[in-house]
């Protein structure tokens, strides 16, 4: 049994040495090819490795670990579909990369092996993201790695923690060291008040980068909250998570920061159904991951098309688009749906699993208000991007891969909303939930209908208009003290020899006497 | 056979040769030089191979009772002597095309150095040791100056006078040494320590620690290296870095566990120096624009995680170490060769000046970043392997807190050397013309950082040559009977 | 203020250096016995001293010719190519004829110094540094110039390196013979009779090796220095 | 022995307050020859024994009852060596230093640091 995830970081090489046509079929086939790799894996455990005095399991396969590594071979191969035509030497070789890192990272079944791979996805995708035609992306890559390395640093430390207590690395839920493994998981996750690296990233990234971005690094985070962290309950973070970062989205109007703020809204589900630690709210947590890899990359590729056919990404200047994009728009409002949680779209299946694992009134009554949120973001999202009346320059059409992505994931999208069984099957497990009785279908709508009510009254509050942004972000002073202890430092460093001597042999001094004493 | 003292002689001979030789031919000069490298690294595997199936010792003058001088090759020595060939002989070749300065003298003085790197590593005599010592130290002192800039000048000047203290120093220990033990064998030395009085133990033990430290920059000791760095040529920058200021620390090493024997104090007094160490310089570093200086202040980090390795006493932990003395050299000089070729093709010596050479030369610059997350610690490269297993031995030995410093040291050294990644891939504020650069110049910085990953995924192959080096150190009655025969 | 921090660790310094020298203790000095009583039969050399650098630690001596070859080619390069003017006045007749006539015999005294450097006090090293001094004085009176013509720099830094090499190779009869490098005593090398000048097996010719290297050195050494830009 | 050692470490002492005190690079590497000569001091010191002879034979015979150390002489001669070289080396770069920075004084000598 091998790793899927290794084809594609093998697959990487071989991308970085040829050229044109043959790579961009290279790339094709080698997605379609990890796909069907994944979607054959036996569950099992295999491909055990002796590494320094460790035992690496590089193949462990289980119900849950096969369901998030088909979505990501899934939306790995939509992603290079739709960036095919744009993309250089640069985006193949690292996307193939970021994607082969996360998709082992998913089936390998020893915390060492998830480490490495762990910190291969951060360093994969900090290159992904730095771009030098967008020299902006220097100062927030550069932010984005001190970050997801600050989560590195403190998974390993835990993972030593763990190590030294019960003396093995098996990847399993942990019990000593959680506080550094809940700082690790966090990052990586962008829980509220850590998530500042998402929306400044995922934005200023070229386009097609940013759905490949958007799919991986964060649904890693929630893998590693589902395999790591069972034994923490946080449900009610999880919550506020999701009515957080909601709030923040509807403060945008960079379209891709809302969608940015929107992952960490949805990640909120995630966390409170996997917190809660019920069967059905893990399952729903996990589920939600898969249809949220589907519907949010989808809406990455929607208001990347309309990125690239005008030239424009804030909803200031959008508008009108429904008629020139009709494609795009039919993706969009797919997109939208699903994630407003509408019946007969994936978004709602998760939800509603979700929804019934948690037993806790506080929680459910959180959703429903995050739920409201989304809707309510995704309305405006919508209207103002597509349906509201102006013109907008379209100047490029999209090319018929990007649509066959698009339209891909769309599929897909519909396929599980209209049969919610898919789901359960590639997980194979039952979740007894009857996904369309009327009284779900009912309480489902809610948030939909009362976010068109207030759509409707506070349409002027709403509509996008310019307001100044600003990223309030306590991180930086911890580089700002740094850096001042260096100057200090280096100040006392002035060059002058005698004083040299006069360190060394105060420090003769100093240890001598000190031995002494 | 008499291959192990060939490892010293024959660099020796070859410098003292190539002089005469350019009378005769001035093309012939480089082709001895590349010969006589080959010709050493050939030795230095056969002799390695050799010591790792059992140690070798070498008596000087067939004087076997420990009447003369010794070579003693153990598992330490091997590691360090292998290093020692990789590196100069990547080294020499590199030099062959960046070199245009007094290249006959370079040439000497390279192969000099080389030697007194390869005695210092080997011997198994204290005097002798000092001999090496300084040989290395005045060929560096020399190749620090021989590019003949101001820098170099002022570089130099400030590493003669911090050398020749710290030479006094050593000096003045080895003859408190002889006096106390009557003798200057490693073993016997050893073996007649423990009789000395208390107060001159510790002040050989002080003499020894600030002796070398300065050679090996413990932090408040370490003020000349960037200076250093700065005016010299970045081919001695890669050797300085990677195998002389290694030497000392080999030496100090050696000298502490054969003498005084990891104690609990010993040990607390290098893992917490170790940890001031790499804080200090890593601090340091990020406040630098010049891209040698920087380096220099990593590869002074870099000793801080060797000490506090060494400092653990335990054998995970000098497993630990010796390992990332090897990666050490191997990832800094890498970084050293590329900043060479970047300054030779370009120009290039502050971290603006790198803006954009990423997209011109790209295979150089991957070379680079490969080394540069190598020495972050980062997987799937080496010096995460070794940061890893530095941790894991501290975390065993219980010194918590200094376990818990070495991950913050890695995401400083993230927080530097990402401005220096940052710059390679940024666009350049100008057209940027680069010089060709020849194969000489690029085939030893590919061979290094390719080194750097494939010792980071099977780390395996320098771990074998390392799992005996803890024998000889912890035990040093396996080191005192290697020498005397038994 | 500096001062008085320098002063305050330089007492220090030194009083811990004197507590440390006061409690020196001494040791079973056997390797020192072994040299004086067994030295001169082993070696065949009366020098003791000589027979340690020469033949029980020649690997040190080397180490220490390695040093001046390092030194003298560091200078011949760090001080410039074309020679100058020297730095002092010139110096009157009697004085350059004086230095005329010291010259054969500070050569003869160089000389008896190296070869004798096995039975009596000397060696190459002292001998080496008293050939040395002729060229020193020669340039002192008449001026780098002609210092330079007399005895060309080439010719110095080919007998340097022929001394260096000289002594490397000398090391490698011991190999030849079947032994270790710088085997001498423990050599089949027919040491000859103790207190005759033709004794000691290698140790005369690397005594007269290291004399060749250190005048050679130290006068290169020396006329580098002195020029100026 | 004991006053011996008492001039050691003045000597040693007077080298060091030497190189911390004087700014005058001339100045820096007497403070160095000086320390040095205290430590050949050293060795001799220490190889010496009370009514001992130096270690040279007769060619006949052990006619010696008692000979000093030879061992710290033949080491106290490399240390020489070695240390004439650095101080020449010191002294050349001084020459350099000087040419290209007009002055002698370390104070003015310190455009790398940081």
């Amino acid at each position: 049994m091998v790793n899927p995830g290794l084809i594609y970081l093998l697959g990487a090489v071989f991308l970085y040495f040829t050229k044109g046509k043959l790579r961009q079929f290279l790339a094709v086939a080698i997605s379609v090819v990890g796909l069907l790799w994944v979607y054959n894996l036996p569950v099992g455990e295999g491909m055990k490795v002796a590494f320094l005095d460790l035992d690496l399991i590089l193949v462990s396969v289980t119900d849950m670990s096969r369901l998030t590594g088909i979505v990501f071979a899934f939306f790995g191969l939509c992603a290079v579909l739709y960036a095919l035509l744009f993309a250089e030497r640069k985006f193949y070789v690292l996307s193939h990369i970021y994607i082969g890192s996360s998709i082992t990272l998913v089936f390998v079944g020893d915390l060492f092996s998830f480490y490495f791979f762990w910190e291969l996805m951060t360093i994969s995708s900090y290159f992904l993201i730095f771009d030098r035609t967008k020299p902006i992306t220097e100062q927030t890559s550069y932010y984005y790695f001190i970050m997801h390395l600050v989560g590195g640093v403190s998974l390993l430390w835990g993972i030593l923690l763990n190590y030294s207590v019960t003396g093995s690395i098996a990847l399993t839920t942990i019990e000593h060291g959680l506080p550094f493994f809940i700082v690790a998981v966090g990052i990586k996750l962008a829980f509220i008040g850590v998530h500042t690296w998402l929306p400044k990233n995922y934005s200023n990234v070229p386009f097609y980068t940013s759905v490949v971005l958007s799919a991986f690094t964060t649904k890693a985070g929630v893998y590693a909250l589902y395999r790591l962290l069972g034994a923490v309950s946080l449900g009610y973070a999880g919550t506020i998570s999701a009515i957080v970062g909601v709030i923040f989205a509807l403060k945008q109007t960079e379209a891709r920061r809302l969608l940015s703020y929107h992952i960490i809204s949805q990640i909120g589900y995630m966390i409170a159904g996997i917190g809660v630690g019920t069967t059905l709210g893990v399952a729903g947590g996990m589920f939600h991951l898969f249809n949220h890899i589907l519907y949010k990359g989808l809406l990455f590729m929607v208001i990347g098309v309309v990125i690239y056919a005008t030239g424009k990404g804030d909803l200031i200047d959008l508008g009108g688009l429904s008629k020139k994009l009709p494609f795009t728009t039919f993706c969009g409002v797919v997109a939208s749906l699903a994630i407003a949680g509408a019946p007969f779209f994936n978004g709602y299946v998760s939800k509603l699993v979700i929804k019934s694992g948690l037993e806790d009134p506080v929680l459910q009554w959180g959703l429903y208000i995050a739920g409201i949120g989304t809707a309510l973001s995704f309305m405006k999202f919508m209207y103002f991007g597509f349906f509201r009346e102006r013109e907008v320059e379209v100047e490029r059409k999209p090319t018929m891969i990007m649509k066959l992505g698009m339209g891909l994931v769309a599929g897909v999208i519909i396929l599980i909303g209209l049969v919610p069984g898919v789901l359960e099957s590639i997980a194979n497990l039952e979740t007894g939930v009857d996904y369309f009785s009327l009284a779900y279908l009912w309480e489902s709508s809610q948030p939909i209908l009362i976010a068109a009510v207030i759509f409707k009254l506070a349409h002027d509050i709403i509509e996008p208009h310019e307001h100044d942004e600003v990223d309030r972000d306590i991180y930086p002073f911890v580089g700002y003290g740094v850096n001042y202890v260096g100057g200090v430092l280096s100040k006392v460093q002035n060059g002058d020899v005698s004083r040299y001597i006069l360190w060394l042999l105060t420090t003769l001094a100093v240890v001598w006497v000190s031995f002494l004493a | 056979m008499d291959t192990p003292v060939l490892l010293v002689v024959l660099p020796l001979l070859t410098a003292f040769s190539l002089g005469i030789i350019k009378t005769f031919s001035k093309k012939l000069v480089k082709a001895v030089t590349v010969i006589s490298a080959t010709v050493h690294l050939a030795l230095i595997i056969s002799v390695v191979r050799e010591a790792m199936q059992s140690p070798i010792v070498y008596h000087l003058g067939d004087w076997d009772n420990l009447l003369g001088i010794s070579l003693v090759i153990d598992s330490f020595s091997a590691m360090m002597a292998l290093l020692v060939g990789v590196l100069s002989y990547g080294v020499i070749i590199y030099s062959l095309v960046y070199v245009d300065f007094h290249e006959l003298k370079y040439y000497v003085l390279s192969f000099l150095l080389i030697a007194g790197v390869m005695g210092m590593s080997l011997t198994g005599d204290l005097f002798n040791l000092y001999v090496f010592f300084e040989i290395v130290s005045i060929t560096s002192y020399a190749l620090v100056a021989i590019k003949e800039e101001e820098a170099s000048f002022e570089g130099a000047f400030k590493y003669l006078v911090m050398g020749m203290l710290s030479g006094t120093f050593v000096l003045l220990a080895i003859i408190l040494t002889y006096q106390v033990t009557g003798a200057l064998n490693f073993a016997q030395v050893a073996a007649n320590f423990g009789d000395a009085p208390m107060l001159v133990r510790q002040t050989i033990f002080v003499f020894f620690l600030i002796g070398f430290g300065t050679k090996f920059c413990l932090v408040p000791l370490h003020a000349w290296l960037p200076d250093v760095y700065c005016g010299a040529p970045a081919s001695f920058n890669a050797l300085s870095s990677g195998i002389v200021i290694k030497a000392s620390l080999y030496a100090f090493i050696r000298i502490v566990f054969l003498l005084f024997g990891m104690t609990a104090g010993i040990g607390q007094i290098l893992i917490y120096w170790g940890v001031i160490t790499f804080l200090v310089a890593h601090t340091l570093a990020y406040q630098q624009e010049s891209l040698k200086r920087l380096l220099g202040y990593s590869s002074i980090a870099q000793i801080g995680y060797i000490l506090l390795a060494i400092g653990l006493g335990t054998e995970s932990g000098i497993i630990a170490g010796s390992y990332h003395i090897f990666n050490d050299g191997l990832m800094k000089a890498t970084l050293f060769l590329g900043v060479g070729i970047f300054s030779y093709a370009v120009g290039a010596s502050k971290i603006d000046d790198l803006r954009g050479l990423g997209f011109s030369m790209p295979k150089i610059s991957f070379a680079f970043v490969i080394a540069t997350l190598a020495i972050i610690g980062l997987p799937p490269f080496n010096g995460f392997i070794s940061k890893w297993l530095i941790l894991q031995a501290a975390w065993e030995t219980e010194y918590i807190v200094a376990a818990f410093f070495i991950p913050v040291g890695s995401l400083l050294s993230l927080a530097y050397y990402l401005k220096v990644i940052k710059a390679l891939y940024s666009r350049p504020e100008r057209e940027i013309e680069v010089k060709p650069i020849d194969w000489k110049l690029r085939v030893p910085t590919y061979v290094l950082s390719a080194a750097c990953l494939v010792m980071g995924i099977i780390p395996g192959l320098s771990l074998a040559l390392i799992e005996n080096i803890p024998k000889f150190l912890l035990d040093s009655s396996n080191y005192i009977n290697l020498l005397l025969g038994r | 203020m500096r001062k008085f921090a320098s002063l305050i660790i330089v007492v220090l310094l030194s009083g811990l250096l004197l507590m440390t020298f006061l409690s020196l203790s001494t040791a079973d000095y056997d390797l020192s016995e072994h040299y004086i009583n067994h030295g001169a039969e082993e070696t065949k050399a009366l020098n003791l001293v000589t027979a340690i650098l020469f033949d029980y630690r020649a690997f040190d001596t080397l180490g220490e010719a390695t040093v001046v070859f390092a030194v003298a080619s560091t200078i011949a390069f760090l001080v410039p190519k074309r020679t100058a003017s020297m730095i002092s006045a010139r110096f009157s007749i009697i004085m350059q004829q004086t230095t005329s006539l010291l010259i054969p015999f500070l050569f003869m005294i160089g000389a008896y110094i190296i070869a004798y450097g096995h039975i009596s006090p000397g060696g190459g090293f002292a001998g080496g540094v008293i050939l040395a001094v002729i060229t020193i004085l020669i340039t002192v009176t008449f001026g780098i110039r002609y210092s330079d013509r007399q005895v060309r720099p080439e010719i110095k830094s080919f007998m340097e390196s022929f001394g260096a090499m000289g002594f490397v190779l000398l090391g490698f009869i011991g190999i030849v013979l079947g032994g270790n490098f710088l085997a001498n005593a423990n050599s089949t090398l027919d040491l000859g009779v103790k207190g005759e000048l033709i004794s000691s097996g290698i140790i005369p010719h690397i005594n007269l090796m290291t004399g060749l290297k250190v005048a050679a050195g130290l006068s290169i050494m020396f006329n580098s220095l002195i020029k100026e830009e | 022995m004991e006053q011996t050692f008492l001039a050691i470490a003045v000597l040693f002492g007077l080298g060091l307050y030497i190189i911390l005190t004087h700014q005058n690079l001339i100045k820096i590497a007497m403070g160095i020859g000086v320390m040095e000569s205290a430590i050949i001091l050293l060795f001799i010191i220490l190889s010496y024994r009370p009514g001992g002879t130096a270690p040279i034979l007769d060619a006949d015979a052990q006619a010696y009852d008692l000979i000093v150390d030879p061992i710290p002489q033949a080491l106290s001669l490399t240390a020489i060596v070695i240390g004439a070289g650095t101080t020449a080396l010191m002294l050349a770069l001084i020459i350099k230093i000087y040419n290209r920075y007009n002055t002698l004084y370390i104070d003015e000598i310190k455009k790398l640091k940081g």
